[in-house]
C-alpha cells in the first residue's frame, strides 16, 4: 500500500509542478510587464496593414480531415509514451499488444492515404 | 540649370540600311522623324498613328519587336510630355527607340498593354509621375504613390523638392525625442 | 472593344480596331481626385503611454530596487528585434545577425512578428506610404519596447531627404531610443547601437516599470 | 465570391495579406492573395513602399554625385548598377576608358554578381524551409568578397568607386593575389551550397514545376536575366551586346529547360561559376600598371545634349539607364529600367493555381530587390 501511495505521490507532485510552471508563465508577464492598452495593439497583426475581410469565414472542409488525422496519431503517441517507459519490466505480451495497436492505426493511415485525403485536391 | 541653357540634341540622320528604313518600308504612309541616338535609332512619331506603329513593330515579321525593354516619360515643360518606347527583337537582334510627344495640356495616349503585357506597370508609373492618361489601360491606378493620391505628379519639372525640416530629436518637449524617459 | 469606345476621346481614333486586340476586361476607372492633405492624418505621431507594471504598485519600495535590477538585466540580455528591414540597411542588419558578426552572443534573436519583439530596428528609408504600417507595427509591439533608428535614412531621411514622398526621420511618427549613424552603418556600428540600448535600459530601469 | 464545392458546402475566399513587413517578401513588397483553402486564386501585388525618388533626385545632382544614388537603388549589386550608369555617361560624353580601369571594373562587377547570388541562395533556401543554414553559408562567403571590396573601394556595400571615364583611384598592389584567393574561396563556397541544395530531395520537390512560365509569355512580359534564361532562351547581354570588355572573355550561358523555380535557382548557381571563370581570366589579362582615368577629364563633367539607353546584365536581369541630357552638368532625365520591376509583373501569372506556400517560393525565385523595384 505504501509504495502505491509513493507512486501516486510522484504523479501528484508532477501535476503540481506542471500547473505551477504554466501559471508562472502566464501570470509573470501580467505581473511584471508595464501593460498599456492602445487601439492599434488590439487589431490583428496583418504584416503592418489593417486587416482585410471578415474573421467569420467558413473554412475549407479539407482542413477538418487534416485535423482529425493529426488527432488520431497524437492520441496514439500519448499511449506509446508510458509503454516505452515501462517497456523493460512489463514482459513479452505488452510488446505484441502495442504492435497490434500500432498496426490497426497504421491500417487506418493506409486507408486514408489511398482515399486521397492527404492530397490537397 | 535654367531653361535657356538647355539645348536640344542635334538631329543626326541614321546610317542607311538601319531600322529606320525597315520601318519606312513596313509603314510607308506614316511619316517618321528618324535620328541616330548614342546607341540606337530614334524614331519620333505622331500620337495619332502611334498605336499602328507599335502594333506593326510587334507583329510584322521583318521588325518582330517582341520585347518591350523600357517605357519612360520625359517632361519637356512647355514643349510637352514625351513617352519613349525602347524595343528589342530577339530574332533580328536589332533595337529601336520610338518616341511620341504629347502637348502639355492634353497628355493622352493609347495604351500599349494590349500589345505588350510588360507595358502595364511602366504605364501606370508614367501616368502617376507625369499625369499622362493611357486610354484603354485596364487598371490605371497609382502604383508607386498611395492609391488615392491622384493629383500629385512628383517627376514633373514644376513639382519642387521638399525642404529639409528640423530634426525632431533637437526640438525640446516633443515626446518623440525624449521617449526613453517616461514622464514622471 | 466596347471598352475602347467608352474611353474614346477627342483624338481621331479613326482606324478600325484590329480584331486580334486582346479584349481589355476592366473599364479604366476614372481616377478619383484626392489631394495630398489626407496624408497629414496618416503621419500623426503615435500616442505613447508607457503603462505601469503591477509589481511596482504591489511590492514595497525597498523591494523594488533589486526587482528593477533583475528585470532590467533580464530584459537587456534577451532583446528580440523585429525583422523590419526596409532597404539597404536591412542587408547590413542581416550581415550583423549572421555568423561573422554574430548577434546571438548578445541574446539577440531576430523575430518576425511584433507580438514577441522588444526592439524595432528601423533599417532603411521610411516613406510616407510605409508610415502607417510602421506606426501600426510599433503599436502592436508589447511594452516595454524600444526603437533603434538604423542608418541616415531612418534618422532624418538620409540621401533621399529632399524628396517629398520620404519621411524625414522615423522619429516623426514613433519615439526613437538610439540613433545609429551611417549609410549603411557597419555591423560594428549597429552592435555599438545595440550595446548603447542595453546601457540605456539599465540606466532607465527605475522609470520603465 | 463564394466557391461551389462538390459536396455543396460553399466556402468564402479569404484575402491573405502578405504585407510590407514579412520575412518572405525580401523587403517591403506587399501582395494580397485571394485564397480558396490552400490554393491561390488571385494575387494583387502592391509596390511603392520604398519609393524614394532616386530619379527625381538624380535630376538635381551632377553626374558624379548621382553615382551614390545608383548604389542605393540596386543595393545588392551596387558595382553593376554603377557600371551601367557610368557607361551611359561615358557614351554621352564620349569618354575613352583606359585598359586597367576596364579590367578592375569587370572584376568587381562579376564578384558583386556572386555576392548578390549568394544572398539569393540564402534567402531562397530560407523561403523553402532550409531555415538559416543556407543563409549562414551565403553570408560567410559574402564576407570574404566584401572584405576585398572594402580593401579596394573603402566600403562594404555603397562603393561609389566607379567614375565616368574609369575608377576613382587605383586598386591596391596586392589586388591580383587577393582576387585569386577570393576566387579559390568562392569555388569552395559554391560547391558547399551546391551540395546543400541541388540534390536535396525536399528542395527539388518544393521547387520543381513551381511557378513555371513559357518563353513566349516571358518575352511578352519583358522578363530578363536568370528568370528568362530559365525558360531555355540563351540570352545574355554580355554576349549579345558586349559592353565594356566582355567580348574578351569566354564563358558560357547556363539555361534551364522548364522555366520553373528550380531552373532559376540552377541558372544562378551556374552563373556564379561562370562569373568566377570571367574573374580568373580578367586577372590574368589585366595590365599591371597604367592610367585609370583619361588624361583630359574636366573637373565638372558636362555632357553634350543627347540621350542614351545603356543596358547591362545585372544579377537580376537587364538593368537599363535611360539618360537624357540637354547640355550642362546635370542629367535632364534619368530613368532606371529595373529588372526586378519587370520580372514582378509576371508574378501573378506564375503563382495563381499553386498553393500559398508556393507563392513564397515563386516570389523568392524571382529574386527581387525592393530598392530597385520602387527606385
Amino acid at each position: 500500500m505504501q509504495e502505491l501511495l509513493d507512486n501516486y505521490a510522484a504523479v501528484f507532485l508532477a501535476g503540481i509542478l506542471g500547473t505551477l510552471l504554466v501559471l508562472t508563465a502566464i501570470l509573470a508577464s501580467r505581473f511584471l510587464a508595464p501593460f498599456s492598452r492602445s487601439p492599434g495593439k488590439s487589431t490583428p497583426y496583418e504584416c503592418g496593414m489593417l486587416p482585410i475581410g471578415r474573421v467569420r469565414t467558413q473554412m475549407q472542409v479539407r482542413y477538418y480531415l487534416f485535423a482529425i488525422l493529426f488527432l488520431i496519431f497524437d492520441v496514439e503517441a500519448v499511449f506509446i509514451f508510458p509503454w516505452v517507459v515501462t517497456f523493460v519490466g512489463v514482459g513479452q505480451a505488452a510488446f505484441y499488444e502495442m504492435a497490434l495497436f500500432i498496426g490497426i492505426l497504421f491500417g487506418g493511415l493506409v486507408y486514408a492515404w489511398k482515399k486521397g485525403v492527404l492530397q490537397w485536391r | 540649370m535654367s531653361p535657356e541653357e538647355q539645348q536640344e540634341a542635334p538631329i543626326v540622320p541614321p546610317p542607311p540600311g538601319s531600322v529606320a528604313d525597315l520601318f519606312a518600308a513596313v509603314l510607308p504612309d506614316v511619316k517618321f522623324q528618324a535620328a541616330q541616338g548614342a546607341l540606337d535609332v530614334i524614331l519620333t512619331v505622331d500620337r495619332e498613328d502611334l498605336r499602328r506603329v507599335l502594333r506593326a513593330a510587334k507583329d510584322d515579321p521583318r521588325l518582330d519587336f517582341k520585347y518591350l525593354r523600357c517605357l519612360s516619360g520625359v517632361d519637356h515643360m512647355e514643349a510637352g510630355v514625351e513617352v519613349v518606347y525602347h524595343l528589342y527583337s530577339y530574332t533580328h537582334k536589332h533595337n529601336v527607340t520610338i518616341k511620341a510627344r504629347l502637348p502639355q495640356d492634353d497628355p493622352r495616349l493609347p495604351s500599349a498593354t494590349s500589345i505588350w503585357r510588360g507595358a502595364d506597370w511602366h504605364e501606370r508609373e508614367a501616368a502617376e509621375m507625369f499625369g499622362i492618361f493611357f486610354e484603354g489601360h485596364p487598371n490605371l491606378v497609382p502604383l508607386l504613390l498611395p492609391e488615392d493620391m491622384t493629383d500629385h505628379h512628383p517627376l514633373r519639372k514644376d513639382s519642387p523638392l521638399a525642404e529639409i525640416e528640423e530634426w525632431q530629436a533637437e526640438r525640446a518637449g516633443l515626446a518623440a525625442g525624449e521617449a526613453g524617459e517616461a514622464e514622471e | 472593344m466596347e471598352v475602347e469606345k467608352a474611353a474614346a476621346t477627342a483624338t481621331p481614333e479613326a482606324e478600325a480596331k484590329a480584331p486580334a486586340e486582346v479584349a481589355v476586361e476592366a473599364a479604366p476607372q476614372v481616377m478619383p481626385k484626392r489631394g495630398v492633405e489626407i496624408e497629414a492624418e496618416r503621419l500623426r505621431p503615435v500616442q505613447v503611454e508607457p503603462g505601469k507594471a503591477l509589481y511596482r504598485q504591489v511590492l514595497p519600495g525597498v523591494l523594488q530596487v533589486p526587482a528593477d535590477l533583475v528585470i532590467a538585466a533580464a530584459r537587456k540580455s534577451s532583446l528580440w528585434p523585429m525583422t523590419f528591414g526596409l532597404a539597404c540597411c536591412a542587408i547590413e542588419m542581416m550581415a550583423t545577425y549572421m555568423s561573422h558578426h554574430d548577434l546571438d552572443r548578445f541574446g539577440i534573436v531576430p523575430w518576425a512578428s511584433p507580438r514577441q519583439a522588444d526592439v524595432m530596428i528601423v533599417a532603411g528609408t521610411v516613406t510616407k506610404k510605409m508610415a502607417p504600417a510602421v506606426k501600426l507595427l510599433y503599436e502592436q509591439m508589447p511594452n516595454p519596447k524600444w526603437v533603434i533608428s538604423m542608418g541616415a535614412c531612418a534618422t532624418n531621411g538620409g540621401p533621399y531627404t529632399r524628396y517629398d514622398r520620404v519621411l524625414q526621420g522615423v522619429d516623426k511618427i514613433i519615439p526613437v531610443d538610439v540613433y545609429v549613424p551611417g549609410c549603411p552603418p557597419r555591423p560594428e556600428a549597429l552592435m555599438d547601437g545595440l550595446i548603447a540600448l542595453q546601457n540605456k535600459i539599465m540606466e532607465e530601469r527605475k522609470k520603465i516599470g | 465570391m463564394t466557391v461551389e464545392q462538390e459536396q455543396g458546402l460553399e466556402t468564402l475566399e479569404i484575402n491573405v495579406n502578405m504585407g510590407p513587413q514579412h520575412p518572405a517578401t525580401h523587403g517591403v513588397f506587399r501582395m494580397v492573395l485571394t485564397v480558396d483553402g490552400e490554393r491561390v486564386v488571385d494575387l494583387v501585388p502592391h509596390i511603392g513602399y520604398l519609393h524614394r525618388g532616386a530619379e527625381k533626385l538624380s535630376e538635381n545632382l551632377d553626374y558624379r554625385q548621382a553615382i551614390g544614388l545608383q548604389d542605393r537603388t540596386e543595393y545588392l549589386a551596387a558595382f553593376n548598377a554603377e557600371l551601367c550608369y557610368v557607361m551611359a555617361v561615358e557614351k554621352l560624353a564620349g569618354l575613352e576608358v583606359p585598359e586597367r580601369a576596364q579590367y578592375i571594373r569587370v572584376i568587381l562587377a562579376e564578384l558583386n554578381r556572386i555576392t548578390s547570388h549568394y544572398m539569393f541562395m540564402g534567402a531562397f533556401a530560407t523561403d523553402i524551409g532550409v531555415f538559416g543554414t543556407a543563409f549562414t553559408y551565403g553570408f560567410r562567403e559574402r564576407e570574404y568578397i566584401q572584405d576585398l571590396f572594402e580593401e579596394v573601394s573603402g566600403d562594404r556595400m555603397m562603393y561609389a568607386y566607379f567614375r565616368p571615364g574609369g575608377v576613382a583611384w587605383d586598386a591596391p598592389d596586392n589586388f591580383k593575389e587577393r582576387v585569386r584567393w577570393v576566387c579559390r574561396q568562392t569555388r569552395v563556397g559554391i560547391s558547399d551550397i551546391d551540395g546543400l541544395l541541388t540534390t536535396n530531395e525536399v528542395f527539388v520537390a518544393r521547387t520543381r514545376g513551381i511557378g513555371a512560365i513559357s518563353s513566349q509569355k516571358a518575352i511578352d512580359y519583358g522578363l530578363s536575366g536568370p528568370v528568362l534564361r530559365a525558360c531555355g532562351l540563351k540570352v545574355d547581354l554580355r554576349r549579345e551586346e558586349p559592353y565594356s570588355i566582355y567580348d574578351r572573355f569566354d564563358f558560357d550561358i547556363p539555361t534551364g529547360e522548364r522555366g520553373d523555380s528550380f531552373d532559376r535557382y540552377w541558372v544562378r548557381l551556374e552563373e556564379m561559376r561562370q562569373s568566377v571563370r570571367i574573374v580568373e581570366q580578367a586577372v590574368e589579362q589585366m595590365p599591371d600598371s597604367g592610367p585609370i582615368l583619361p588624361e583630359k577629364l574636366p573637373r565638372r563633367l558636362r555632357c553634350p545634349p543627347g540621350e542614351v539607353y545603356m543596358r547591362a546584365e545585372n544579377p537580376r536581369g537587364e538593368y537599363g539607364i535611360y539618360l537624357v541630357s540637354k547640355g550642362g552638368d546635370k542629367p535632364y532625365r534619368l530613368k532606371v529600367r529595373s529588372p526586378s520591376y519587370c520580372n514582378l509583373m509576371a508574378l501573378k501569372e506564375m503563382t495563381v493555381g499553386h498553393y500559398v506556400a508556393d507563392a513564397v517560393v515563386v516570389l523568392g525565385s524571382i529574386d527581387i530587390v525592393l530598392g530597385e523595384v520602387d527606385r
